[in-house]
């Protein structure tokens, strides 16, 4: 399951979709909003997505997973858009293997991979002011 | 050709639109578009990166472009 | 939070607990029962545990995990016991840290360590008789 | 002096009781007790690892034991 979504996510969805009983191992990363970023406090955030592209490219990183990884039995990712607040959950990698070392790799190259090529930007709003993140070097 | 450009993040700031509709030669390849848009909005050379996408796919500076190609300007991303 | 239970496992009440405004990563592990075993296949699953001695391995767990990862914001260990069906939920790790690196080397950590160190047996239950998991060479 | 012993899992089986109290000379050691209970049920030399904890703690071989302390024997872990 692959998805961008513009609501909250349900993490205990995303978890049970994730589930199988041919797979032991569910490893998941969950990506939440913090209260602070570079020392600076984060009042809320804005996620924009080039939703086509990076539906498409959310399925190339699932695939390449998938590849590296023939053991996975289930993959989903989930990306959330819009205006977040601190705590909201931004995004959710889950994936299930029959053994537990292969989930955590696996779910550590789809969230590495997916923060270096989805077309995702997110834009910081402080008390004063907001910033691109990682726009300038 | 005549090419549509959609804008995203803090390049559609910079250019101050969501789309560009350009006029350029046939047989232009991604990396002649980049050059004129770096050219055009100086402001992009400020970025950390800049890539451009065509049909969903990261392209390369050699690649060349089509009228009908979805064409994107891709400022450094920064999901998850 | 540290647990031992003999009711099923709220994973989504988990990984609230893990949460925290502070830290963005959340990293969860969760082990489920599978339908084979060393190509058996598995009716159902007991596990029983030395509980004082497992409560307090788990949280000798958690302090070194703690000692060893200082930007651990959060930790939730949770083991279930008694008799478990297939896909039901064993065990739950869950972590918080500010940046998500540390989130996948902490949760891995906790879950290789309680493998090893845990008082907790698991005994499988085949269509044609039992074992002891791990009991033998 | 008088010590209780905690079985689980295997080692529970192997023995056919959930304790055991013995009755042994003062001063022994981890060890002793190790040694004592594979000479009395030699079914547990089978297992691919035995272990004493006392007190809630894995217990050396050297360690003395003592009439109070929470003794275990541990055969291979399983957990997770």
């Amino acid at each position: 399951m692959i998805a961008l979504t513009d609501q909250p996510i349900d993490v205990a969805a995303a978890l049970q979709a994730a589930e199988s009983p041919e797979a032991g191992a569910v490893n998941a990363f969950i990506g939440t909003i913090r209260n602070r970023s570079a020392g600076r406090k984060v009042v809320q955030l804005h996620y924009e997505a080039y939703d086509a592209m990076a539906l498409h490219q959310l399925r190339r990183v699932a695939e390449q997973a998938q590849e590296r990884w023939p053991m996975l039995t289930r993959i989903v990712v989930i990306h959330r858009k819009g205006t977040l607040q601190i705590g909201d959950v931004a995004v959710v990698v889950a994936v299930s293997t029959p053994h537990r070392g292969d989930s955590f790799a696996a779910c550590q190259f789809i969230i590495d991979t997916l923060k270096e090529v989805v077309p995702i930007w997110k834009k910081e709003e402080y008390e004063d002011g907001t910033t691109w993140v990682a726009a300038h070097p | 050709m005549n090419l549509t450009i959609a804008l995203f993040g803090i390049a559609r700031e910079v250019v101050g639109q969501s789309t560009l509709s350009l006029e350029m030669p046939p047989e232009q390849s991604v990396g002649d578009l980049l050059a004129h848009l770096r050219t055009s909005y100086p402001a992009l050379n400020n970025l950390r990166s800049l890539a451009i996408a065509v049909n969903n796919e990261y392209a390369q500076p050699a690649d060349r472009l089509h009228e009908r190609d979805e064409i994107a300007l891709i400022p450094p991303v920064s999901g998850g």
